[in-house]
Order: C-alpha cells, then sequence, then structure tokens
C-alpha cells in the first residue's frame, strides 16, 4: 500500500527542486504554501512566548503581567495601524535591547576573547606549533588592519591590509568548503529518501513534465 | 558561446550531472574504497578480540535529530555484534532509543536496510535481549551499572528479565565485557560513570561535532574506540563487509565533492581558455 | 494622517529616540552591576521586548492576508497561489492558536506537508554550493588563487576516498582548518566586534537614524 | 547589596574608552569639522550605482533585502545598518525611476522597511512611482529565490546579517540573471556572499558603508573613531604577545 506521507514527501521536495529547472507553477504553489504556513507558525510561536511571559503569571496573581501583555498588543495593533510616527514608539524599545545585546555580546565574547586569544606566546613545545601560533597572531594582525577605512596606506605598510585581504580569502574558500560538505550531506539525505521511499513514484512524473515543457518550449521558438 | 552563455546555460547541466552521479550509488551501493581510520579499526578490533560468551552493552541514546548520522552506526554495530558469539544486552538511556531500536530492526531511512537477528541465527532473549528505556540521563547511566536488571521487564515483550536465561550473564557491570554507546552527549558521564568507576572498556559512537571534544579521552586510554559521524558509520560498513545505508551516503558524498573539485579545475580551464582566445 | 505635519513627527521621533537612549544604555550598564533588583528589571524588561516582538507577527500575518486577498479578488498574477497561500495561513493559524501546536491535525500538517518543503528548501543549497564554486572559483586575481585552492584542498580533504589515494589530504584540511582558517576568522571577528560597537553607540547617542526613515535632503 | 561584577572590569574599561574616543569625536571634532573624514573606497556601494543604472535600461526591477537579524539579537546593528543603506538604495531607484522590491522576514522590522522606502520616495518627489506591494513580508525569504526569478531581477542586494539562505538568495539571483550586491557581518555566512555575489561588503564594511554614503562629518568621524580603537588593538595584540613570549601573562590573563 503506498503512504500517503512519503506521496507528499515526494512531491513537496521535488516541487521545490523544480526551480533549479525554470520557475513553474508547481514550484510557486509549493513556495505560497511555505510562505503561508510559516506565517502561521510565526504568529502561534509569538502567541506562545506572549502567553508564557505575560498571561500566565496573571492567572497565579500577578496582575501586572497582564497589564504588560494587553498594553503589549495594544501597542503592536494601534500604533501600526496608525502612522509611521507612531510606531517609531514600540519599535525604540526593541532596537534600545537589539543594540544593547549586540554591544555587549561584541565587547566580552568577541572583541576582548579574540584579543586575549591573538596574545599567545610565540615559543611552543614543538617547531610545528611555533610556526603555527605565529601564523595565526600575524594573520588576525593583518587582517584587522585590512579593516581600517579614514587612513589612506601607501608606501611599503600596504603590504600589512593586502596580506590580510588574502587571509581573509583563506578564511573564506576553507570556510565554504567545510559548510559545503555538511549541506551536501544534507541534500544527499533528501535524495536517499527520495529514491528509497514510495516518493519515487513522483519522479517519473516531475521528469515528464520537465520533458514536455523542453519539447513545448523548443517547438514555440521554431514556429 | 560566449562566457557568459556558457556559464548561464552549465548551471543546469551541472545540477543533472549532481543528481544523476549522486543517484547512481544509491540505486547501487558502488563502496568506494574508504581508508578506515584508525579509531572505527580498533573498535572493530577490540569486539572482534572478544572472548565468544562476552556480555556487550549496545546503548541507545542518540535521536532522529541527527539523521542517519547516528543511526546508521548503531545498526552497524548491532550488525556486527549478533554476527559475533556474544551476549548482545541493548538499553536505551535516550528518551528517543526505544524507537530508534524498532526502527533500526524494521529498517529506516535513518538506519538503512531491516536487521533480521534470526538470519543471525540468534534467538530474544538467549543470545541477545532490549532492556527497556531508563529516564534521567547522569544517574540512569549509574543506576544501570549498579543493577542491569533496573528495568525488572524486557523492552520488547514486556515480561520479567528473570524469564530471559541471558539476563542470568547480565546482574550487574562486574559482568560488562564491554559498554557501546551511540549518543549525542553524555559522554563524560559515561566515562565517570562506566569506566572510572569500575573500568569498563567503552566504545563510543559520537556525531562529528562532537568527536573534537572526545579525542582526550581516547589519548587518555579512557574509552577504546570512537565511531565519528557518517564517515565512521560508512567506514564500519565495510569492515564488517555489509555496505549499507551509510556506505552510500558516503558515496554520494565523495561523487559530489569531487565534482566540484572537478567542476572547480574545468571552469578554469574553460577561463584560461576564453581569456587566451580573447587576448590572442 | 496625523503624522505627516512636520510638528508631531518631530516630537514623536526625539521621543523614540529617547527611550532607546535611555533603555539602551541601562542595558549596556546593568551588565556590569550585581543589583537584584536592575537586574530583575533588565530581565523584564527583555521578557517584555519578546512578548513584543512575538506579538509583531500579527502585522505579518495583517500584510500577507491584505496583499494577497486584495490579489484574489482582483484576479491579479498567480491568484490560484494565492488563495492556496490565504488557506495555508488560516487553517493552521486557527488550529494553531485555539487547538495550540499539539493539536494532531497541526503535527500532522507540520510533519508532512510542511518538513518536506522546507528540507528541500534547505537541500537546494547542496545544488548551489556546486553552481557557485563553478561560476565564482575562477583564477582571476591573486586573492581569488588563494580562494580556490584552499576550497579545493579542503574538498578534497573531507571526502575520505582521497584518504585511500593520499592520507595527506586529511592532514592538510585539518590544519588549514586549525590554522590558516583561525587566523583570518579572528581579525575579520575583531572587526566586526569594533565596528558593532561604534554603530551601537551611534544608534544609542541617536546619531545612526537611518532605520527611523528620516527624510534625507537631497543629495545635490 | 549593590556591587560590581568583577569579571567584567577589563569590558567596562573597554567601553569607558570606546566612549571617551566617540564623544571626543564626534562631539568636539565632529561638530566643529565641516569636512568630512575621507573613507577608503567601498566598491559594493560604488558599484550600487551602476546597478541601479544597469536596472533602468533593461526595465527590469531590483531586489533589496535587510538580511534575517530580528531586532532582539546580538545581530541588531546590522539589521539596522541594512536599513540605512536600504534608505541610499532607494533613493537611488527613485531618482532613476527604478522599480524596488524589498522582501523582510522580520515581522516587527517589515513597517520600517516600508517607511524606509516610502520617505526615500518622499525624498525624490517620486511618491506617485512608490508601489505598496512591492513591500513584501515573507516569513522565509529563502520564498525570495522564486520571486526573483519571476519578476527577472537585474540587480540584487543581499544586505544585513544571513544565515544558511544567503546562497540560496545569491544563486537565485545569479540564476536570474541579476548583479549580486552583498553585504554581510554573521561569520559564517561570510565565505558564501563573498563567494558568490560581484561585490560585497566585508564584516566592518558593512557598518562603515552609510558614513560613506552619506559622507556626514560626524558619522564618519566615527568611522575615524573605530580606526583609532583598531589602532589600540593592533598595538595591544603587539605588547601581549611580546610579553607572553618573554613568560609573563598578566596581560593576557587580563582579557581572559
Amino acid at each position: 500500500m503506498v503512504s500517503v506521507v512519503y506521496i507528499l514527501y515526494g512531491i513537496g521536495a521535488l516541487a521545490i527542486w523544480s526551480l533549479l529547472y525554470r520557475e513553474n507553477i508547481f514550484y510557486r504553489c509549493a513556495e505560497y504554501f511555505y510562505v503561508g504556513f510559516y506565517g502561521a507558525h510565526l504568529l502561534v510561536l509569538g502567541w506562545e512566548s506572549a502567553l508564557s511571559i505575560a498571561w500566565t503569571p496573571v492567572t497565579r496573581g500577578e496582575y501586572l503581567w497582564g497589564g504588560i501583555f494587553i498594553l503589549a498588543l495594544g501597542f503592536i495593533l494601534f500604533f501600526y495601524s496608525k502612522t509611521r510616527a507612531f510606531y517609531m514608539i514600540p519599535i525604540s524599545l526593541i532596537v534600545a535591547l537589539g543594540t544593547a545585546l549586540g554591544m555587549r555580546g561584541a565587547i566580552h565574547a568577541q572583541l576582548l576573547g579574540q584579543i586575549g586569544g591573538s596574545m599567545s606566546s610565540l615559543i611552543k613545545a614543538t617547531f610545528m606549533d611555533s610556526f603555527n601560533t605565529t601564523l595565526i597572531t600575524v594573520g588576525s594582525f593583518c587582517t584587522l588592519s585590512y579593516f581600517i577605512f579614514t587612513r589612506q596606506i601607501k608606501g611599503p605598510i600596504y603590504v600589512i591590509p593586502r596580506i590580510g585581504r588574502i587571509f581573509i580569502m583563506v578564511t573564506v574558500g576553507a570556510a565554504y568548503a567545510n559548510t559545503g560538505t555538511g549541506r551536501l550531506a544534507n541534500y544527499s539525505g533528501i535524495l536517499l529518501n527520495l529514491w528509497q521511499t514510495d516518493a519515487v513514484y513522483i519522479i517519473p512524473v516531475a521528469l515528464a513534465f520537465i520533458l514536455f515543457d523542453i519539447i513545448w518550449r523548443k517547438t514555440k521558438k521554431n514556429i | 558561446m560566449s562566457l557568459k552563455k556558457i556559464s548561464g546555460l552549465d548551471a543546469r547541466y551541472l545540477y543533472l550531472i549532481l543528481l544523476i552521479l549522486s543517484s547512481i550509488p544509491i540505486l547501487m551501493p558502488l563502496g568506494l574504497p574508504l581508508a578506515p581510520s584508525a579509531l572505527t579499526r580498533s573498535a572493530y578490533d577490540f569486539i572482534e578480540n572478544l572472548p565468544p560468551g562476552s556480555v556487550v552493552i549496545l546503548d541507545a541514546q542518540h535521536s532522529t535529530g541527527y539523521g542517519p548520522e547516528l543511526g546508521t552506526q548503531f545498526a552497524a554495530l548491532m550488525k556486527h555484534l549478533l554476527s559475533r558469539p556474544l551476549k548482545v544486552v541493548i538499553v536505551a538511556l535516550g528518551a528517543e532509543g526505544p524507537m530508534l531500536v524498532d526502527m533500526t530492526f524494521k529498517g529506516s531511512t535513518l538506519s538503512g536496510s531491516p536487521i533480521n537477528p534470526d538470519a543471525y541465527g540468534k534467538v530474544y532473549g538467549e543470545d541477545y535481549i532490549f532492556v527497556g528505556y531508563i529516564a534521567g540521563g547522569e544517574t540512569a547511566i549509574a543506576a544501570f551499572a549498579r543493577n542491569s536488571w533496573i528495568t525488572e521487564v524486557d523492552g520488547e515483550q514486556k515480561k520479567p528479565l528473570s524469564e530471559f536465561p541471558i539476563m542470568e550473564y547480565c546482574k550487574t557491570v562486574d559482568d560488562w565485557s564491554l559498554a557501546i554507546s551511540v549518543s549525542g552527549g553524555n559522554f563524560e558521564q559515561m566515562v565517570a560513570q562506566w569506566y572510572s568507576a569500575y573500568g569498563t572498556p567503552i566504545i563510543f559512537g559520537a556525531p562529528g561535532v562532537s568527536a573534537p571534544r572526545l579525542y582526550p579521552y581516547i589519548g587518555a586510554g579512557q574509552v577504546v574506540a570512537m565511531l565519528v559521524s557518517l564517515t565512521g558509520a560508512a567506514e564500519y560498513e565495510l569492515l564488517i563487509r555489509k555496505p549499507g545505508l551509510a556506505a552510500s551516503l558516503m558515496d554520494v558524498l565523495n561523487l559530489a565533492q569531487l565534482l566540484i573539485v572537478a567542476s572547480i579545475v574545468i571552469g578554469n580551464i574553460i577561463y584560461f581558455a576564453t581569456r587566451q582566445g580573447g587576448r590572442a | 494622517m496625523i503624522g505627516d505635519e512636520i510638528v508631531p513627527e518631530l516630537r514623536m521621533r526625539d521621543i523614540a529616540l529617547l527611550i532607546t537612549f535611555t533603555l539602551g544604555f541601562f542595558m549596556v550598564f546593568e551588565y556590569f552591576l550585581v543589583w537584584p533588583e536592575v537586574n530583575s528589571a533588565a530581565t523584564n524588561f527583555t521578557r517584555v521586548c519578546t512578548a513584543l516582538a512575538g506579538l509583531s507577527a500579527i502585522v505579518g500575518v495583517g500584510n500577507l492576508t491584505r496583499t494577497h486577498s486584495k490579489n484574489v479578488i482582483r484576479r491579479g498574477s498567480n491568484w490560484i497561489p494565492s488563495m492556496l497561500l490565504l488557506i495555508s495561513l488560516w487553517i493552521p493559524l486557527i488550529i494553531g492558536l485555539f487547538l495550540t501546536r499539539k493539536d494532531p491535525t497541526y503535527v500532522y500538517l507540520y510533519n508532512n506537508l510542511y518538513t518536506p518543503v522546507s528540507q528541500a528548501f534547505f537541500a537546494l543549497l547542496g545544488f548551489y554550493i556546486l553552481s557557485g564554486a563553478f561560476r565564482t572559483f575562477r583564477a582571476k586575481s591573486t586573492d581569488s588563487i588563494f580562494l580556490l585552492i584552499t576550497a579545493a584542498l579542503v574538498f578534497m580533504g573531507n571526502s575520505p576516498v582521497t584518504g585511500s589515494i593520499w592520507p595527506g589530504f586529511q592532514a592538510i584540511k585539518v590544519w588549514i582548518m586549525d590554522n590558516a582558517n583561525s587566523a583570518g576568522y579572528r581579525g575579520v571577528i575583531m572587526g566586526v566586534a569594533i565596528g558593532t560597537i561604534v554603530t551601537s553607540l551611534r544608534i544609542l547617542i541617536g546619531r545612526e537614524t537611518g532605520y527611523l526613515a528620516e527624510r534625507r535632503a537631497r543629495a545635490e | 547589596m549593590v556591587a560590581v561584577v568583577t569579571g567584567r572590569m577589563t569590558v567596562f574599561a573597554f567601553l569607558l574608552l570606546f566612549l571617551v574616543i566617540l564623544v571626543y569625536l564626534v562631539i568636539i571634532q565632529g561638530e566643529r569639522r565641516k569636512k568630512f573624514f575621507p573613507i577608503r573606497r567601498l566598491p559594493a556601494m560604488d558599484a550600487s550605482e551602476e546597478a541601479v543604472g544597469r536596472a533602468v535600461e533593461m526595465g527590469r526591477p531590483i531586489h533589496y533585502t535587510p538580511g534575517t537579524a530580528v531586532l532582539t539579537r546580538m545581530e541588531a546593528p546590522q539589521t539596522l545598518a541594512a536599513l540605512s543603506i536600504l534608505g541610499y538604495v532607494a533613493g537611488l531607484a527613485a531618482r532613476n525611476g527604478a522599480r524596488i522590491i524589498t522582501t523582510c522576514q522580520m515581522p516587527e522590522v517589515f513597517p520600517m522597511v516600508f517607511e524606509v522606502v516610502r520617505e526615500a520616495f518622499i525624498a525624490e518627489d517620486k511618491l506617485d512611482m512608490f508601489v505598496e506591494e512591492d513591500m513584501i513580508f515573507l516569513p522565509q525569504l529563502k520564498a525570495a529565490a522564486g520571486l526573483m526569478q519571476r519578476e527577472k531581477v537585474a540587480a540584487n542586494f543581499l544586505i544585513g546579517a544571513f544565515w544558511h539562505e544567503s546562497l540560496v538568495l545569491a544563486e537565485a539571483g545569479a540564476a536570474a540573471g541579476a548583479i549580486n550586491i552583498g553585504g554581510v557581518a554573521t561569520m559564517h555566512q561570510l565565505p558564501f556572499l563573498v563567494a558568490c555575489c560581484d561585490y560585497c561588503l566585508i564584516g566592518e564594511e558593512l557598518f562603515a558603508a552609510s558614513a560613506y554614503i552619506t559622507k556626514d562629518p560626524v558619522m564618519t568621524s566615527t568611522i575615524a573613531g573605530q580606526d583609532y580603537i583598531k589602532f589600540i588593538t593592533l598595538a595591544l595584540i603587539i605588547l601581549g604577545t611580546l610579553l607572553s613570549t618573554l613568560g609573563l601573562p598578566q596581560l593576557r590573563n587580563l582579557f581572559g
């Protein structure tokens, strides 16, 4: 008995993958469904978090939170529908939080942590370790100097940001490939499901549509 | 055709080549040569050298979230244990364990083809048993070591453990010859509760993301060996000469990555050819 | 509309900047204090903002409904997919809000309709990694030569079959990821951190207001 | 009981350093000097004018998206910087009469995107050309991949904080035959946008872009402030490495 679950799996997956051939009605329906469903999911999650943060405490008798919940609901509904000027008020709260979090994280974890990491001793147990540590320290030094914006660096010193840019390219190449392998493993998992489950019945259907489309477009071009 | 047209056109031909190239190993596993890493080989050798009748614990502590990465490790280890004259006690210390053990026997997209113990001539209750799920994380790890009958009822037929002859050989951790755990975490707890406390040899099945923090345990001799990610599972499948899901997924990964390297090389050859043509 | 005259708009914008200034610096300096009342106030403020941001999904759903229902009524382009969007928006929304996410129909829709599409989108990356590499890894300059050689080496190191040809590939890949990669990575992170801090300060003291869409003088 | 988190004193000292440099430069220097600090060339921003021109010639729309970081996350400053650049690009589009499609994944940011583009059209007296339907809310930004090919966009701006959707959007833009202009500061997506976009703002360049565009004396002086802090950081790295090599790790321990 053909399982509906895997047929739906095949239809959904191949409809999205048909974008690789060209944008078409099957892909568009899958995309519109995807946007619609996740729009609902986003609000369901948002509603759930708002309930647990603000409304459930009311049921435990802490009435302050009920007020904040209604206020939050009112803020969004009232201010957004009014005008740009009013909507700035709820936004200024959220921007204040995001900016403060961004700053705290950036100073402590990113900047100071990385500076500390770049200060290790260049003399290590083995020659290879010393070479690697020197490479990392010099590399991060040059890379950071690439981001100097207001000083036009001329003359021999220019080699430092130039080397910095090369280190950036090495990092980009390495990270592209390393993350790429993970994405390919993902892709092969989906392809495996398509071949080894009842979803396989959708493959010939998809191929038929594509071939028909190629022939139809070729004949239309010749007429 | 100008280079722009070539690269525009080629993207779809590339996708077609990738689809065909990666579908071949799925339909018929090629079993591309895979140099088994030392870690995988030492796990295989340890199990091969276990004296007949040894009690081996196989713990399912992974989850569906890891997909085939851990599911195939669990299946490969189970096939090997069932093909050896050993007493295999399967336990689930992870919440999704019971479902995953069932899926491994019945076959699934996470673990590969079904495993039929009868084909290995093994009898449930005498040669292998599933003692069910024990909740509690570290406390469960410690409790199961102190008393392997802690669930009192087996996970498959829900009958008292006393009715199964195999359990006579597995009362506490002292009876264990080896503890294998396929898991996404709790590694430090298992080393503490099983190896440090009782000296039980341990083999881990770990995802790629956890491997780096486990190498020190192997270096210190607290853990015998480890299977790492899909690669480890594929290598183990080739060692037990039963290429399955992991091997075919590895073939897909190998071919896809070699295709990318080839396309980088060809892309540059086209680039230099047209640039020479353009300049000449 | 009320906001369009100049006077209220200036007042509202200044109030907004004042709120951002006071609450922003309060949240920054709270990080350095062990002061129970202040710390709990900061946690509560974070919870309120999370609730606000969560609820703003109402705005999103409102926009989706308005745009696509207008498209259906007008029989504009793609009105059939728009109808499908409205159906796949409102049916799960009603189930999700009133019967919660644990309801079997919601779980069925999520697992059997949404997840395959979402995973397929994610798996598109497998194809795009290939076409991206083919299209852009061209040895046009010294930079791109370093880029494509490093990427090729790491790809080779990641596919075990090359291990049986020459075990050195794995060793090279491990060395690149541990050393060459972390050198550039650390430099860029420090740059991003400094940029984030100064941009955040510009926003808090009200100098960076591009996000509030202040009317930009016509660039002569 | 009021106390200070001792572990974070170096962080506090660095924060004060930032404030002092910024206040001195912005308030005192920035206001007084009418001329702006020259910022080195940002190819991605110079290319945006050319990309908009190309879109007008081909009669095809521009696509802009300010990334996928909600404002309650650590990456909020990246989204806000992306909105400033959106104002500039929308201004270019309005002035040259190009159609700009803006997609946004974050519900609380969507009204801001709507207003930034609307305000840019008002500033160019082209409010009649502003199309509300082109401001599109997409709960999942990956869905813009199909949109770009349907509309055959000629220029594709991917500026802000991205996660795994960056490569899908970059390659979909390339498939639609668009010029890809990227700008990203989330480290894990830097490889994909730097590799697959024709021009890309790398890391901190995303933050310097809004000052580079406006050429406003105060804004560019804060960029100069960033450079002062970089010089201090570079000096610290040299000093710390020397001390550690000589066996005095005190400075290094200060930084954790």
